[in-house]
């Protein structure tokens, strides 16, 4: 009978794949200089400036460069295409001084038309390219065509010669020019952005449709792409031999899509990757041991506990002081958070310009929460408390852990507590609805500036997730915020969020900081020249595999 | 008188099925069939007969029983031959024919290659002649426009073909013997002469002995030299047809004749059936196994077995044999 | 045949409508959607609402769906937004069927090359302790959680052993090209061989764990038919006939009992495309299960739904195919 | 994925299998051996190891799940090893005394969880099974029993219902859910067991209904209502016992697999073990006995279940009877 006949080669040919597996085996990982990095999505795109998140940010950085650029290892900001850059004395008009040495991989000259043909391609934009170019919206404001909608920070651009660029912004803040130095702003060669219809983003069902432009980036990285094949979900960079920089040690750099953390770090084992971001905090030390280096970033992050202060049971602050007295952060980020992480005295980590190292944190005293809240005659105090689930952030790990360790402090003193749970994507939607009396989220900042971190937090004082315009101080916290922005002078501008940065831990107390975590990532032990980014930016031009 | 061409001897066959005690399905069994002769094996469901017949073709299953005793088969003991040299034999000596032919035929086989797979395994001929031969087999069988029917499937004839086609194949290799287990039970009453004349015709031109297993003694009349009657598992009445019919010996074979309706029987007058059921039997071992339900039965008959004795005219092969303390006197044969 | 053949396809249609609205509903039910999978913490009214009207999300559900329908007509399905952003949902689909019917095909012939035959032993040696072990032997086969089994396969012959590629469809270094995205044929037309040897390493592991469960069914349906059909007369005749073991078994008795097991082999595409879910999603192995979980978790609509849609399609064609063939192997259904 | 799930022509045979059997149980047919139908099912199975080895693994975990509140030496939900939990160095605590598997990352003692999760997952697989079997039985007795239209528009249901892979249509289900929970989990398995019990039930219902005693009945002019109940539905409760072993395991195999996709219920205050196999995932390279535990028993409680659904339908099945 036909099926028994094939029983025979069926074994065979398994006894041959395990025998001849070990070869297989042998030549992988090898390859040249290959640097093979795992990571844990797809590219949503290779045009950065509809990107919002890491995995295409990371790729988007080895191609493109910006004008400033974040030194490597600090969130401090440092000359990258522009060599310099100096405001009139209003803070408006920026003359960026540009490298006269560099050439787009499609052999294009960069130069202040190139930078300006750039600013103008994100200014203009249609409908459906405004909602996405979501970095733009968030740092510039409006767009070109909707400029009085919603004003934008973007006036106009020049290029009075060829090393020269002159932007004019609306008005001054501290947040310009360092947000230049955000991926979503890289420079583009503008000939590829005509040809490949940059701006012809589409709108399809429920998510975007991009043009050729998003498909083909043309950068002056130090890598450019060769292809991204989809079917096995690899993206692969080759060195670009003219870099204006230092060249990259490694010929090709391959990101391998990888979704499952666990087997990221298998394929590390197994040695068919080089390294992988943000591996599991459990596996740090085994990693070490099996001889990897995992590369812990300084903290740039936060993570609070934050409330619905739309509900009166919280308007006093006794209650939330007595909450805050209640939580034991000590052992949660003893017991709970990786090695280096802190526990937080206020809404920004101590890297970030304006933070107010006189705070200390609130101690951990139940007895005192219990008598606080005795008080305010909230000694029955209920509410729906509520975490993510399906999702792991730099901030915070394991959501599930960090709560219970929070949910039981509060239990402890006697507050019921409600317990909620919602994915991800829904959980983030409910927060901002005001769904839950509180919640767990935090912040990891785009770069180095306190507005970046209390801007998102307190702003906006109807929609923001704190609800702070149903509070006295709500209205006023968000005016001097957007004041102190103003402040064109660095010292002053910090001093002035210091001050801003005790009051909202001692008089308005919103929330509930708990502790800023470390993100690490790792690289196998021969894999040498990695400089990890407090703000997860690293470049993988200077990394070299196998020690070449 | 010419050698006989299978003799059974002292057959007996045992089911052991775990958990009951074992059951003697056949119980010493022994009888003749010569050359071109037709040989009747005849008695109530459950009396063994088909066992028998299985037991001589080999096709009891493996497991579950055990079968002793004597085939001899042109001088070799079919027990005694492994499995592969049986297979050999089957369907180039010995021939077999079923009792339902829709469920005996292979439903997604076609006829053709049916009966041409017999003729290809028995003589090693090239699939083409094989198929060659089988049609001239469905036309020697009487089936209409064989070259068509060669392609058909067994759900596409009537109960009456596909009977003829299962012939085909028993005969398609020229069997010297062809045991038919029941072959006309499940057809009806017209279609069963037509078979029955088909068979008779066959086996005389062809000179093949049959064994001829049925529990219809009208059957037996038309066809068989030898009749054998089996009850409980053992042969209780052998004769040749005519002395049978004639004078019925045992009460059982008496009892046989009473339950078949006559045409020239008195109308109102009843049928004598045997009463009770095979179920009723005693163990042969220590009784006469009939005595429960026979009209004649003695305190002897339950206190002893009784012997197969040599009896009357006796069959073709020597005299006839019967086992019985009390025989029935002409007088009281069934009319 | 013809007939029958339309009717079915006119049937399959009608279920897929039906099925496309509820998804389609159902999924635009969910909580969180695209717009809060796409902002994450920098989520704000102005932003989501923004994002709403370019999506027409703030439409009502049936104008929604209507607009859905036109998209398909023009060939467009909906842009997917994590799996893979910006490409069509079916262009995924089609991107990702490859990978999926390459491992389903490998873990089909696994089971049915071991079911079939050991079914078949099992039911001749009924009882014995052949049966009874690979009767247990294959129900563990099914209590055991297919992502676990993955998982368990993975960490001992890859992770400990180092025998298997860990996860993945081919080894990047190895640099093969693609034209199909059936990557072993590819390797063969290219002559890439080592590119196809590496593809399929790649596919044993997942392949065995995928194998788990159909195997298990394709045994036991074998067993029962083959026990079924060794008590039927015609194969009494056949062993009359003489005829070899060879013969009677192929011919007689696997023939009739392969009638049970071909409707089963069908049905098994639907429990393979489910195992494909959590295997690929163990493997990090580039198929549409792969891309359906990713799908569910990021809430990616436009791909989730194509991608349910699709599989109740593969599904329904595939076991109107196996009929087709069903009506093949049995005269009694193709002769009336 | 599930044993049985969508397999509609082998739900059907095996409706009709059955069905023929418990025609004969009506008292129509006798098996050959005399004996009753049932009876001899119970002959047969009494002899049969599988089904023993089945009946005891069952039987056992049943048990468990009743006794385990006393066998559980920590509540499941208390952290008593909390103190010894250091995410990164230490972030599951080992075995010491007290606590003979050590705790899970959360610092709850593990053998507890492990014994209290048996309550859950019976749970699970009963409920889901009973939701199932109770929408399978109206739907099923409605496209039996009456025919005609009735029975076409639920049949176009179920094939709707069935054209989706089960575990699929489970995964779907489970992501509807706003927010997940022990009975999301329970629901969504369930709702995929529904077309399958309403195919069987209809089945054998058809089957029946052409079947001599039904006609009897019918002939004496008993009211449908009644013969539905007295006659045909008792007559069908054999495949659908038979399928019900069944679908308990797959239910607790797919709550497992929607665990390990994160579709499974949050709260694990009271654990389920496939609940406790999904949360493992992240610590199976360091860690695997967080995993092995609880897929250990859900293997060892499936396999108990299969092998008895399996050896009854042999059991109950006439043809492969000797």
């Amino acid at each position: 009978m036909k099926m028994s006949r094939r029983v025979l080669p069926a074994f065979a040919a398994g006894a041959l794949a395990l025998s001849l597996a070990a070869c297989a085996e042998s030549e992988r990982g090898s390859g040249g200089s290959t640097l093979t990095f795992g990571a844990a999505g797809a590219p949503s795109t290779f045009d950065p400036f509809y990107a919002t998140d890491g995995e295409t940010f990371r790729i988007s950085r080895q191609i493109f460069d910006t004008l400033i650029d974040s030194k490597p290892g600090t969130s401090e900001i440092e000359p990258a295409l522009a060599e310099s850059w100096t405001p009139d004395e209003s803070g408006t008009t920026w003359t960026f001084k540009l490298r006269d040495d560099v050439t787009f991989t499609d052999g294009e000259k960069f130069d202040g038309e190139a930078v300006c043909a750039n600013l103008e391609r994100m200014f203009d934009q249609n409908p459906d390219g405004q909602t996405a170019g979501e970095y733009w919206g968030s740092f510039f404001g409006g767009f070109k065509n909707d400029a009085e909608k919603d004003p934008s920070l973007y006036k106009s651009c020049e290029a009075p010669d060829a090393t020269t660029a002159v932007i004019t912004i609306d008005h001054a803040t501290a947040s310009f020019p360092t947000m230049l130095s955000q991926t979503s702003f890289s420079m583009q060669s503008p000939k590829a952005m005509e040809e490949g219809d940059a701006n012809g983003i589409k709108a399809a069902g429920e998510g975007f449709t991009f043009p050729e432009n998003a498909k083909n980036p043309v950068g002056t990285g130090a890598f450019k792409l060769e292809k991204y094949d989809e079917a096995n979900g690899t993206v692969t960079l080759a060195r670009n031999d003219d870099y204006w920089g230092e060249l990259a040690k490694s010929e090709k750099l391959v990101f391998r899509i990888i979704p499952d953390e666990s087997t990221r770090r298998q394929e590390l084992e197994a040695g068919s990757i080089n390294g992988y971001d943000l591996p599991n905090p459990v596996d740090w030390n085994s990693l070490e041991e099996k001889g990897n280096q995992v590369e812990i970033r300084e903290p740039f992050n936060i993570l609070y506990m934050g409330l619905n202060l739309k509900d009166k049971k919280f308007h006093d602050l006794k209650v939330r002081q007595a909450i805050y007295h209640a939580l034991n952060r000590e052992e949660l980020v003893k017991s709970q958070l990786p090695e280096g992480a802190t526990v937080a005295t206020q809404f920004m980590p101590d890297t970030v310009a304006g933070y107010n190292s006189d705070l200390e944190p609130y101690a951990y005293d139940p007895e005192k929460s219990k008598q606080l809240l005795k008080e305010a005659g909230a000694e029955n105090l209920e509410m729906t408390f509520a975490f993510p689930t399906e999702v792991s952030r730099p901030y915070m790990p394991d959501p599930a852990t960090i709560y219970d360790a929070l949910r039981a402090n509060l239990e402890a003193v006697g507050i019921t507590v409600k317990a909620v749970s919602a994915p991800w994507t829904a959980y983030t939607d409910n927060v901002s609805a005001g769904k839950y009396d509180a919640h767990i989220l935090g912040w990891t900042g785009d770069f180095n500036d306190p507005y970046n971190f209390l801007g998102s937090f307190f702003t906006e004082p109807v929609a923001n997730d704190f609800k702070t315009s149903n509070i006295s101080w709500g209205k006023k916290l968000a005016a001097d915020l957007q004041a102190a922005d103003a402040i064109v002078d660095e010292d002053e501008r910090a001093k002035r969020y210091e001050e801003i940065n005790g009051q909202i831990m001692t008089e308005y107390l919103p929330g509930f900081p708990i502790s800023h975590s470390p993100p690490a990532i790792v690289v196998d032990g021969d894999t040498e020249g990695l400089i990890p980014s407090p703000l997860t930016a690293e470049d993988f031009g200077p990394v070299s595999v196998g020690g070449e | 008188m010419s050698e006989p061409l299978l003799s059974v001897r002292d057959l007996k066959v045992t089911f052991t099925r775990q958990g009951a005690e074992p059951f003697h399905a056949v119980d010493g069994v022994s009888f003749d069939v010569r050359p071109g002769q037709t040989v009747g094996l005849v008695g109530e469901s459950g009396c063994g007969k088909s066992v028998t017949s299985l037991a001589i073709m080999g096709l009891l299953p493996r497991r579950g029983n055990s079968v002793s005793g004597q085939v001899m088969f042109e001088g070799t003991d079919l027990l005694g031959l492994s499995d592969k040299q049986m297979r050999e034999r089957r369907g180039r000596d010995l021939g077999m024919i079923f009792q339902d032919p829709l469920s005996s035929l292979n439903p997604v086989v076609s006829i053709g290659v049916q009966v041409a797979e017999v003729v290809q395994r028995h003589r090693q001929v090239s699939k083409s002649v094989a198929m060659e031969e089988a049609r001239a087999m469905l036309d020697k069988v009487g089936i209409p426009d064989p070259r068509r029917r060669l392609r058909e499937y067994p759900h596409q004839l009537s109960g009456g073909m596909r009977q003829r086609a299962l012939i085909a194949m028993a005969l398609a290799c020229r069997p010297r013997l062809l045991i038919a287990d029941e072959p006309t039970t499940a057809l009806d009453v017209t279609i069963q002469a037509q078979i029955l004349a088909l068979l008779k015709d066959l086996v005389s031109e062809s000179d093949t002995a049959l064994v001829m297993i049925t529990h219809d003694l009208g059957v037996v009349a038309g066809m068989c030299d030898d009749v054998n009657v089996l009850y409980g598992g053992r042969l209780v009445e052998r004769n040749m047809r005519h002395d049978l019919f004639a004078a019925p010996a045992h009460p059982y074979t008496n009892g046989l004749l009473g339950s078949i309706p006559r045409l020239d029987s008195a109308r109102g007058e009843p049928l004598d059936p045997i009463p009770g059921s095979v179920s009723d039997n005693l163990p042969w071992a220590e009784s006469c196994a009939f005595a429960p339900r026979c009209p004649s039965a003695a305190p002897d008959c339950l206190a002893s077995s009784p012997e197969l004795v040599p009896h009357g005219g006796g069959g073709t092969d020597g005299e006839g044999a019967l086992r019985c303390f009390h025989p029935v006197v002409p007088a009281e044969v069934a009319r | 045949m013809l007939r029958f053949v339309v009717r079915r396809l006119l049937q399959m249609a009608g279920v897929m409508i039906v099925l496309s609205f509820l998804i389609f509903a159902w999924l635009r039910s969910l909580p969180g959607g695209p717009v809060s999978a796409i902002l994450g913490e920098r989520a704000t009214p102005a932003t989501r609402a923004a994002l709403e009207k370019a999506f027409g999300l703030d439409r009502p559900i049936w104008e929604q769906y209507l607009l859905f329908l036109d998209r398909i007509a023009h060939g467009n399905f909906g842009a997917s937004i994590r799996v893979q952003a910006g490409t069509d949902a079916l262009e995924i689909f089609l991107d990702r069927l490859p990978g999926t019917i390459e491992l389903t095909i490998f873990a089909l012939t696994i089971a049915i090359s071991i079911g079939i035959p050991l079914g078949y032993l099992a039911a001749r040696r009924r009882a014995t302790i052949l049966d009874n072990v690979s009767i247990i032997g294959s129900l563990v086969g099914v209590a055991v959680p297919v992502f676990f089994l993955a998982f368990l396969l993975k960490y001992v012959f890859a992770v400990q052993l180092g025998w298997l590629p860990v996860s993945g469809r081919q080894t990047p270094t190895i640099d093969a090209t693609h034209i199909t995205n059936f990557f072993i044929l590819d390797g063969l037309i290219t002559g890439e061989y080592d590119a196809a040897w590496d593809a399929f390493l790649h596919l044993i592991l997942p392949g065995l764990a995928l194998a788990s469960i159909p195997f298990a069914i394709i045994f036991r349906i074998t067993r029962a038919s083959v026990l079924e059909v060794l008590d039927e007369d015609y194969v009494r005749t056949a062993e009359a006939k003489g005829l070899t073991s060879r013969v009677i078994r192929g011919r007689h008795v696997l023939r009739n009992a392969m009638l049970p097991v071909t409707t089963v082999i069908g049905l098994q595409v639907g429990s393979l495309l489910a195992g494909a879910v959590l295997t690929e999603r163990v493997f990090s192995f580039r198929g549409v299960g792969d891309a359906l979980a990713v799908a569910s978790t990021e809430r990616d609509y436009a791909v989730l739904q194509m991608l349910i849609i699709a599989a109740a399609a593969v599904y329904v064609i595939v076991n109107l195919l196996v009929d087709i063939a069903y009506a093949i192997i049995d005269p009694r259904v193709r002769t009336r | 994925m599930n044993l049985m799930s969508s397999k509609k022509e082998r739900i059907d045979s095996l409706a009709a299998s059955v069905a023929e059997v418990e025609v004969a149980e009506a008292g129509t047919v006798k098996d050959t051996g005399g004996e009753s139908l049932i009876a001899g099912a119970w002959r047969r199975l009494r002899r049969n190891p599988i089904f023993l080895i089945g009946l005891t693994l069952t039987a056992l975990f049943v048990l468990l799940a009743i006794i385990s509140p006393w066998l559980a030496p920590w509540d499941p939900a208390a952290q008593p090893l909390i103190d010894k939990v250091e995410r990164q160095s230490n972030p599951v605590p080992g075995p010491e005394p007290g606590h003979p598997l050590g705790g899970d990352n959360r610092g709850r003692d593990l053998l507890s969880r492990v014994l209290i999760g048996s309550q859950q997952t019976l749970v699970v697989g009963v409920v889901a099974t009973l939701i199932g079997l109770s929408g399978g039985l109206v739907l099923g007795t409605v496209a039996g029993a009456f025919g005609g239209w009735a029975d076409a528009l639920v049949m176009r249901v179920v094939d709707v219902m069935l054209s989706i892979p089960g575990l699929l249509l489970a995964f779907s289900l489970a992501a509807l859910a706003a927010r997940p929970s022990q009975w999301t989990v329970i629901i969504a398995i369930a709702i995929v067991q529904i077309p399958i019990f309403a195919r069987l039930l209809r089945g054998s219902m058809l089957a029946q209904r052409h079947s001599d005693h039904v006609l009897a009945a019918r002939a004496l002019g008993v009211r449908p209502s009644l013969i539905v109940m007295r006659h045909m539905l008792p007559n069908s409760m054999g495949p659908v016992i038979v399928q019900s072993t069944l679908v308990v395991a797959t239910s607790i195999i797919d709550a497992a697999a929607l665990s390990f996709l994160g579709l499974g219920n949050p709260d694990d205050r009271r654990p389920e073990w496939g609940q406790m196999l999904g949360a493992s995932q992240q610590y199976l390279n360091e860690h695997p006995h967080l995993a092995f535990w609880p897929a250990g028993c859900i293997i060892v409680v499936a396999l108990g279940f299969t092998l008895m659904g399996e050896s009854l339908r042999e059991a109950l099945d006439p043809k492969t009877r000797r």
